[in-house]
């Protein structure tokens, strides 16, 4: 096993499967040359040329629109985002064609492409760069969406999406490219669908995806020391969701504090939290409360950037909420 | 805009064209009639008046390697590339023997095996779509070339620009074909667009276009086989305005009051149907009866349809959940 | 009090705020010589001529754009959407630009908008022209969304919208534009989030937005007659949300159901059940039922795409499962 | 290209061209450095090269009824319309005294009363919201005309096509500029684009486009001049390919390994500053003592507004929860 940055997980999930499938190619903006925005496909285009990796021109619903039509024929696109911010201009793409592309011709075809990117809060960006947009995306049938938070993940899913007949979203984070983490040396897939319990416990199930697994497994530390043992349950797929999991955990621990770093309001945590509120009702010892982004654009002074994302700090507190434990 | 050639062409080929502008004609003739009995729903834009510009364009291809793309308005695409009309009808009527097994409707025409991508209800986003299938063609070697209908309306959106953009820099095999029909719904060119002839966009993007008259179906052919040869061989794309009228509506719900009875008539006087026909009855290729018993059959073909349409089940319940992920 | 459509309700609020101040116009495909594609507009080119009531091209994100500008430099533009289903192109413009002008400004800028148009599916439409997309808009701070489904809400909220300072969104929906309703002949405001109870019930709450607030209607005459007393919430603003009259309701009837005709992931409709089942835990006698739309996206045949929506049968299996009553 | 006119200038404004120059020159200078010492976090995308574009153009405007809107590499744009470098240096640090009030930093410098409507992040989003600023102002007849900046990269935005069509169908009185500084991040335009002339586009939307040279100030300013004059009195919208040159990377965080050094000198050999120093040096209307003494003001200027920004306050954490709804 090799310990990687999830950057590098990313590259070589890439690697393995432009070599794998010569129907396989990668575009979008700096891709090629300048290496990527952040760097995953570095040396892409030194090993596949120009024709399987490329650069694209500013033009998001263009070039994803090509890609949807470029699956369509019997390719298989891997659709780089620069972030996630600017796929709002590419999102009539994705919903009106990608994830519909096979419902509206009865079954006749299909659409396996993968559209992948920063997703979520970097630093000192302010309000259009630092968005956490899973929710348009989870929200529509027809797409998949994965969310991995470590290396193993990272590379896995990626590897698996690529493989997928459908249209995958794949949520990465700006802020956890550098995260490194332990990757087999061997080839390996993680299947989409199913969530991977990052730690266990029994006295609340802290339900994560993305980028904040860091500060939930930092709460767990945190809780341990106060005689909390909380088990972290990551969601990794987000559609579909993997429901059997998450309610295991709940009907085993009885407490649940969902995180998402998004915003609250029809929002991948609270369905979530609505999720496990109606499946476990009659388990749950507390109502379940969500620790998502506060419900404002993010702004550009770091210390509120901070103050507006989950934190250790307000895990523990929505823990001790639904422990029934005294506010400090 | 360029006249048809007086090119020599045998007898088959020009009834072949002749039938299927009236296969189409007929075809949505019956589409408006069921429409108006309720046993078709929602949205449904006729194509009557513009047969020459699918029917020319897809006799010009080679629909092994090449592909068809268009908007909603796309029964007469899918006719002419050659779709059973008994599933394009029982899609209209939402059965399960449709193409789209009920599920897409008016809208949504596909057929994968006669490379015919739909069918989309976006204004203009067939055209990144298309654009996609090139790149594809071009990828995978097949020579195949991309024809990508679209209407006047769209052309003022994003993608249109983006696309062929995208398509000039790549060198992709794509011919974009605005079916400028005057109109996108209510609102004429003119009131909308900034141009009259939407060739000249063209040169923005480095790209070759030009005007052609999409009354004439040999015309259409004509310059599409001229067009496509180019493109076959450089792999540049091409940006075409032809030029055609609507003779329905936008949709049924349409009553078209924003346009004169006159300027209808006029149109009329060019339909392309009629302009093939005293062609051929002029050079000797047709006689009336021949085309009396052409459109006879097709009449009888767009009936047979509604037949099939009609006897042909709707689709199980369960299969709301189908068709969704592979 | 006159009895009119959902239409001219809407028709009369743009004419009066029209009349009331100058800035306000409206713009968007086929909204003036047409008279709108679902003939809201109808007459206002006559009344006000093309300065204010003007026909767009087909340039969803570009005339959306133009009217973020025109508001944000003094005018107050009403944007027409044809449909919901086409916002998906001009989405940057509402998130990145309407929703943070006046944030990233510093509290500089505002910007006075409203988009509105029909949501939600109509019939006979497949899948791109039948989405119910309020989810993407609530879930944006900086953005407010309403969604009336009377004729009397309708006019009061588009008058609030015209003149809220904010961007407003406002969902319309094609199949209800001809519903009729009493609206009072003098001048009056539906104030933006506050709900209303349309029906007062004791035994459950049916918590409801837009088009559905009919089938919650005759699902609670259907309950009644099996001896089940139904509240009605109609939300009517959902970003404010009343959360107060939600719980203010639940709290007294103990269980609710609540009713989306969008999907269900990450939806209003999971959102809302959520923050019931949590802030209204220790009141719930059982698990908060979601009503959505199936997760599916929507067949052109009529009878698969009335299975899809939401139903009078649904809602009523839903509060007999809430009631713990056995199902037939 | 046309050159700039040998129109005689009065010594004072061509003083206040180069120190505005120089203003911006050495702010941006001082921002690099304060990137450094992580003062400044995120994206910070400098002017440095271009600034004859924003201060030739500017000095064009009126800025009581005309309106400008930029990009995110916007501090030149902000500084040219006169707000105070003390703001937009304390907004880059995120303080509470920055125009912002720290809720925007680098990207969204905002002067409402200056009519500087940002500072926008996404790559030509700008562009339809000036359309619309125009339209307000034709709408509300002041006379004003909105100045739309957008790099090379954004004309391949569906939102540039989209706008000019709007705006030449209804008249606006806007002006498009392309800062065509050669590259959009590591991409050269010749990648990317089909034209390489941008002006050739404007023929698209029926509108009069031009080049520029953006590397000499009094070149921009009486293009601008001659062409703002033209949109007032005829409110049509023009599109202007401009082209400069950046010296720094894309961002702080971009190394320029796409470019050579030498291409990199030859048009640091053109130099606004320089290319204005010299000609006011030739015709006496400067001398190297005077060039020093403004060029020491703009530095103090510079660090004036470091000492702003160090000296300011964070935002309080309430602040979060402001600036978001009236
Ligand atoms: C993005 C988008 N906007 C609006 C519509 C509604 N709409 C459907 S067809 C149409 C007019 C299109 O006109 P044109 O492109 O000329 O095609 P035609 O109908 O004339 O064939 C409009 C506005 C849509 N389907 N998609
Ligand atoms: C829609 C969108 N896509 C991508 C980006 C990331 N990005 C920021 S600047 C930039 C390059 C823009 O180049 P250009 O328009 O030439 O402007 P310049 O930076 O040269 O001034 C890119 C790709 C973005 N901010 N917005
Ligand atoms: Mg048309
Ligand atoms: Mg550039």
């Amino acid at each position: 096993m090799a310990e990687i940055a999830i950057r590098d997980a990313l590259r070589q999930a890439l690697e393995e499967e432009m070599k794998r499938d010569e129907r396989v190619f990668i575009m979008g903006e700096e891709v090629a040359e300048y290496n990527g925005a952040y760097k995953v496909t570095r040396g892409l285009l030194d090993t596949f040329g120009p024709k399987r990796v490329m650069d694209t021109p500013i033009a998001e619903l263009g070039f994803t629109g090509v890609g949807v039509g470029a699956a369509t024929a019997g390719l298989r696109p891997v659709v780089e985002w620069m972030t996630f911010n600017f796929a709002l201009l590419a999102l009539d793409q994705v919903i009106n064609n990608a994830a519909k592309m096979r419902h509206m011709s009865g079954g006749q075809l299909k659409c396996p492409i993968v559209f992948r990117g920063p997703n979520g809060p970097a630093e000192y960006l302010s309000s259009q760069h630092s968005q956490a947009l899973q929710s348009l995306f989870v929200h529509i049938p027809g797409l998949k969406v994965v969310a991995p938070a470590t290396a193993y993940d990272a590379k896995g899913l990626l590897k698996s999406a690529i493989r997928d007949d459908n249209p995958v979203v794949m949520l990465e984070s700006e802020m956890s490219y550098a995260w490194t983490g332990e990757v087999p040396d061997e080839e390996y897939l993680v299947p989409i669908g199913e969530a991977d319990i990052k730690r266990e416990g029994s006295d609340v199930s802290l339900i994560v995806h993305s980028k904040p697994l860091r500060v939930a497994l930092e709460a767990a530390d945190e809780l341990e020391k106060i005689g909390i043992s909380a088990e972290v349950v990551d969601l990794r797929s987000l559609r579909p969701l993997d429901e059997e999991t998450i309610y295991r955990s709940v009907r085993k621990t009885n407490r649940a504090v969902v995180i998402d770093e998004a915003w609250p309001m029809a929002s991948v945590g609270s369905h979530v939290a609505w999720l496990i509120s109606s499946n476990c009702f009659d388990e749950l010892d507390a109502q379940v409360e969500l620790v998502s982004s506060e419900d404002v654009p993010m702004p550009y002074n770091h210390t509120l950037e901070l103050a507006v994302q989950p934190s250790v700090d307000k895990i523990v507190r929505a823990v001790k909420k639904v422990s029934y434990m005294e506010q400090g | 805009m360029a006249k048809a050639k007086t090119k020599e062409y045998d007898k088959k080929f020009l009834i072949g064209l002749l039938t299927e502008m009236l296969k189409i004609r007929r075809f949505e003739e019956k589409a408006a009639q069921m429409y108006g009995l309720k046993k078709i729903g929602g949205f449904c834009h006729l194509y009557n008046g513009q047969e020459a510009v699918a029917v020319g364009s897809v006799a010009a291809l080679d629909l092994k390697r090449d592909h068809v793309l268009t908007s909603y308005r796309d029964h007469g695409h899918a006719l002419a590339v050659g779709m059973d009309p008994n599933v394009v009808m029982a899609e209209l009527f939402g059965k399960v023997t449709g193409c789209s097994r009920g599920k897409g409707g008016s809208m949504h025409m596909f057929d994968v095996e006669k490379n015919f991508l739909g069918g989309n209800g976006i204004v203009g986003a067939q055209i990144p779509v298309a654009t996609g299938v090139a790149f594809a063609s071009k990828y995978q070697e097949t020579g195949g070339v991309a024809l990508c209908f679209f209407g006047d309306g769209a052309i003022h959106q994003g993608a249109f620009h983006e696309s062929l953009n995208l398509a000039s820099v790549w060198k992709l095999p794509v011919i974009y074909i605005v079916e400028n029909n005057h109109f996108g719904m209510g609102t004429a060119v003119k009131r909308v667009s900034a141009v009259e002839d939407f060739s000249v966009k063209a040169a923005g993007y480095d790209m070759p276009g030009r005007v052609v008259n999409g009354m004439d179906v040999l015309t259409v052919y004509e310059e599409l086989g001229d067009v496509i040869e180019q493109v076959r061989k450089d792999s540049v794309p091409w940006l075409l305005d032809v030029k055609t009228y609507r003779y329905k509506g936008h949709s049924m719900s349409d009553p078209a009051k924003y346009r004169t009875k006159d300027e209808l008539e006029k149109y009329k006087e060019q339909d392309p149907i009629l302009v093939l026909k005293a062609r051929m009855l002029d050079e000797g290729h047709l006689t009336e009866d021949e085309f009396k018993k052409i459109d006879d059959g097709m009449k009888q073909l767009a009936q047979a349809s509604v037949d099939f349409a009609e006897s042909s089940e709707e689709p199980p319940l369960e299969s709301m959940y189908e068709d969704i992920y592979v």
